[in-house]
């Protein structure tokens, strides 16, 4: 079992997300230590890529402060060397920069520096199944998982070749677009989740939860974790906006992880026994 | 979906299911032509789009290059470029395939008015991703897209031109994709896309390769086209790729320099294939504009509609295979061209196919006896900034526009 | 050089001596094809004018009329308009009288443009002159002479329309006759001027006829056409005047009221054949826009183009004959179906060919089952004008441009 | 013999144009009054047209002065009867105005008014011999001449067609262009003179004289008379322009005409003996 699926195994997990440099290294190295604080049992971590296809307007922005500020992918690796932290982290990004890292053309110098460094995985929104195969092969190498997205539109067929790709855990897009604060879960949540029943894996469930009560509200319909991105860089976003002081943002972002999580956890001890499926 | 190692679909997951039944749609419609796809395609193009547009022998251009230039006249399609090729053919397909509204991006606007054009001749809705820099460049267009009815929609992140304006409506369609097609208006994106749009745009080799046939009585040496995302190159390149003696000749923006600045990520020129590596950017695999991390850099051109960072990958395998020829030409060779053609043969061509006659001018001595060169647009929607530009440059061959000073 | 009593030589005699040449010349070259003048014509017509131009079926319209609707689409002539087939022939038929320079008029300045480019492709000096009011409001068409590398000329007396354009180009005529053709640019002007432009026009409506009996099988019920001074008009129902069954109708522009105030001298409209009386204007009698004294009143119209106070002495004897049947509409139904056509079949008309669609909308139940309009331009040089009109005038079917205000 | 030709018999005749109502009705009877004491032997007498073909920019806005005065056909025609001068007038205007006036249409009516206001001939530049045929035969009815122009491009032929439609004089064009005064006279005069020497009506040339001196070369060239409008009209504006008193701009235009008067006087004295044409 892999340092991630571990991380499923007690309970919900609560997995945060946020763009690393935000707005600068050290204040992101203070957020993503609240947000251990705070109840992380994951903390997914943006490496910014110029081209976020996948990300709505918050993410854009906490890129375009991350890029501006320098950010570049060994920054990003010195960054995980630097966190202190004891929660598995996942490295979130792009396609091109994962392949062009290093000397080698490639995923694998970029996996291997990442294992060197103690990240446990990746996920990489642009990067479907059917083009996962090098980034697989190099993640087998070096012990690291690969996190795909389900979405809403994946069908039995496409599950099947995304599950074949994936480890540590599923990553269930709530509902279709890019990421982003809202303020429901959509109802397509609950579908996607009975489908995913059978799948042998942890369903983290994102794309739009930015509160306790959506959290409770996903893991009870059966998530075992909820993935949080655009509400914690909404509070980075605040407090850069705002000039406000590293320290108070941080406590901001932990009492945030604090009610997702305590969601979460709610959510899963309101959950009903499953009714057994052979009964129909 | 490769073209040698370029190509693939690198896009979201959501995405996925709507890349399969496009191209499940690709391979029947437009492949086998079920329904009649084809047919009505070609009809509609014909009839709506004005085409086949001419092979016109430029006189004044032969004499003075002492070679027989030739002029594919895609400036003539309906909305003045041949953006229309595909525009129609994937908004046909949309309806085909049950789909009830178009999203498109557009850098010059040329993609944008022709999507709109098409969707408003077809009853479709249409909403059209333009970057804020580029609205501000292509003004008329803006105004044409919405008179045709279509929601343009300014993107105000990063340089706020093409690159931007894609990823934003990948955007959208990943939040509408189950009723909405995404019209990609070059021979980029996720597979079928990069096929798809050439197997629309092909329309363009496949008269001219007919008709210089019959205009002068032998198949050309050469063959040129201006490439941004390359859709008017593949087009007018594609029924000549197995000629090997027709030599394919890409004319990049060569912008103001070929360098790249690595310290502000800004290369001032478009020149993925001259100049770019291979990387991953939007969907695909293939040449780019892009710093030592695999950040994709701000591309520059005088001409919108060459200001990309990559280009189509079917190109980049062409080039790297030696059967096409990229290279560049900077933007004040593409202004002189510009007003070349505009005197000499009455033809305004867009800015973005001033960079062929550009290469034309300086090359003309090694480009063999018979020369074609794609008309891809026409330049009336660059009037404003060719004014500008003539005059902070000071361009040598340029008409003096001061007594109507004022802008447009 | 009469059409019934209309028509005539009314000029200077320092003209007439090139007219009498101009007419020997128009009758060896265009009617007897005297040294291949015809089939060069038809030639370049085609490879550098994208001739022939589709008719295509209006589905949208169609449905919405519940009658067969085509559009001849001439907005797809090299140009934007018809006004190349004209501006073609005269400057080739200059060359091969040996004449050395071209003089143009030009009202919304789709002729100036069209002789601009002529002139360029055949190597010809040009100079057009246009009214200062005019190159206000049609900007883009100025700088699309220049880039030509045509001289713009402003005139400045009276009105700044057409009427005074074409009154300085006469004196320019008058003044370099030797070695000067002056490319008049519609069927008005002294004989064998409005007999020659037919001519040249006529490629419209012999296309046209063509291509209807095909598409639907048999001749139309009705052709309808824009008319202001009526080289599109005439164009487009040259050949079918001897098809008795089939309805021809001249729209003219009604402006905001078919009244003229005698006091000002101002007819708020251009409608000369549905409310002129017969008098002599620029060489040739016909039906003016006068007032009780014979003065020539200034004329108005949402369209330069339309905006002129006579009409080709031809179309008011077929009007007189009751061949043809003149109609009018006004700015504010003109303005509407320029939305109309843009928005339901992606085609952006100019001004002037809206007022036929106008025309259309408002009568279409009693045109017959099969109803072709000439498309005579299209509209991309009335943008600004449309936008500021549009908003002006709260156009009911117009689309928001508020978001991006601030003109092109 | 015409009243016209009788004014040509007496050594060279000065045949100054002003336009009717420019800038008023009242200053423009003075002016043409002004005319006749600096010796005016004919005077053509401008019907303004609203699309004056013919016209330079000097005569085109004398037109908008008069036009704007309100200067009407039944206007000159009053004008006409209110002049005291003892010299023939000639008509100068535009086809449409002649073919406009009266009830009945054609030219009949405008040529019926003028015989009875006492005018002696018309010019009328935009009406050539092709379609001169009504108006000739109005002149023929009522007694009046139909001055014809020719042009320096006018050929044989044509010319035999003009001057078999004119009578009282020929206006010879000095020059191709339109009307207004220039600094010297046109290479193109002694030429023209010398093609119409077989044709038995006076000749007077025009366009771009504006000087005694012009004038006496005119002469000396063969001319039998010389006909001037811009350099008098150029007074007429100036003085407008500069609210001149009325009576002030008269003696201008007496002046100038007295020394257009005497150029030409003096050119005809300088004139040589004609060679015979028969000794070649």
């Amino acid at each position: 079992m892999s340092d991630l699926s571990t991380a499923f195994a007690d309970g919900p997990a609560f997995v945060p997300y946020l763009a690393v440099g935000d707005p600068d290294y050290e204040s992101s190295l203070a957020y993503v230590e609240a947000l251990e604080r705070g109840g992380a049992d994951v903390v997914e971590l943006g490496l910014p890529f110029s081209e976020p296809i996948a990300e709505g307007p918050t993410i854009q922005e906490a890129v375009v402060r991350s890029l501006e500020a320098g950010t570049t992918p060994d920054l990003f690796f010195e960054f995980v060397g630097d966190l202190e932290v004891d929660v598995p982290l996942v490295c979130m990004t792009y396609y091109n920069l994962v392949y062009q890292y290093g000397e080698e053309r490639g995923p694998r110098p970029f996996v291997e520096k990442a294992a060197e460094v103690g990240l446990s995985g990746f996920v990489v929104p642009d990067l479907p199944a059917e083009e996962a195969g090098p980034l697989r092969a190099a993640c087998d190498e070096f012990g690291l998982d690969l996190v795909s997205i389900v979405a809403p539109t994946t069908d039995e067929e496409r599950l099947g070749k995304l599950v074949s790709v994936s480890s540590g855990y599923l990553y269930v897009q709530a509902r279709l677009g890019v990421t982003g604060a809202q303020s429901s879960v959509s109802d397509r949540t609950a579908a996607s989740l009975d489908r995913l029943s059978d799948v042998d894996l942890p369903k983290a469930v994102g794309f739009g939860i930015s509160s306790g009560e959506q959290a409770a509200t996903v893991v009870e319909a059966g998530a075992d974790g909820v993935i949080v991105g655009s509400a914690l860089v909404d509070v980075v976003g605040e407090g850069y906006r705002n000039d406000d002081p590293v320290a108070d943002v941080a406590d901001r972002l932990e009492s945030l992880a604090r009610e997702l999580n305590a969601g979460a956890e709610r959510g899963y001890s309101q959950r009903a026994p499953r009714p057994e499926r052979t009964s129909e | 979906g490769k073209f040698g190692e370029y190509g693939g679909r690198y896009v979201p997951e959501a995405l996925m299911p709507a890349i399969e039944e496009l191209t499940d749609a690709y391979e029947r419609y437009v492949l086998g032509n079920e329904d009649g796809f084809v047919d009505e395609f070609r009809r509609r193009l014909a009839e709506f789009g004005g085409r086949p547009t001419p092979l016109q022998r430029a006189d004044r251009l032969s004499e003075r290059y002492g070679t027989e230039v030739y002029l594919k006249r895609e400036d003539l399609v309906h909305g003045g470029a041949h953006k229309l090729n595909n525009a129609l053919g994937q908004v046909l397909l949309a309806k085909y395939m049950g789909k009830e509204r178009i999203v498109a991006e557009t850098g010059a606007g040329q993609h944008g008015t022709a999507t709109a054009m098409a969707a408003a001749h077809l009853g479709m809705p249409c909403e059209v991703y333009m970057g804020e820099r580029d609205i501000n460049r292509q003004r008329p267009n803006v105004f044409r897209m919405r008179i045709n009815g279509a929601a343009v929609t300014p993107v105000t992140t990063g340089r706020g031109t093409l690159k931007e304006a894609i990823s934003e409506t990948m955007r959208d369609w990943a939040s509408n994709v189950e009723d909405t097609h995404y019209v990609i208006g070059s021979v980029v994106g996720p597979h079928p896309f990069p096929r798809m749009v050439r197997d629309f745009q092909a329309v363009i080799s496949e008269e001219a390769r007919e008709q210089i046939r019959e205009g002068a009585g032998r198949l050309p040496d050469a063959v040129l086209a201006c490439a941004g995302g390359g859709s008017n190159t593949m087009g007018a390149f594609h029924r000549f790729v197995p000629d090997e003696d027709v030599d394919l000749y890409a004319v990049e923006a060569g912008g103001s320099s070929l360098e790249v600045d690595e310290r502000t990520g800004v290369a001032p020129n478009s020149a993925s294939l001259t100049t770019g590596s291979e990387g991953v950017l939007h969907g695909s695999r293939t040449k780019l504009l892009q710093d030592g991390h695999g950040q994709i850099v701000e591309s520059h051109s005088i001409s919108s509609g060459l200001d990309y960072a990559g280009v189509g990958p079917e190109l980049a395998h062409l080039v790297d295979e030696g059967r096409v020829t990229p290279v560049a030409v900077d933007d004040d060779a593409a202004l002189a061209a510009f007003h070349r053609l505009s005197q000499e043969e009455g033809i305004i061509p867009a800015l973005e196919t001033a960079h062929a006659f550009g290469y034309l001018h300086e090359h003309h001595a090694g480009l063999g006896g018979v020369v074609v060169v794609n008309v891809s647009g026409r330049g009336d929607k660059d009037l404003e900034s060719v004014v500008e530009e003539t005059d902070a440059r000071g361009t040598p061959n340029a008409p003096d526009m001061s007594a109507f000073g004022g802008g447009l």
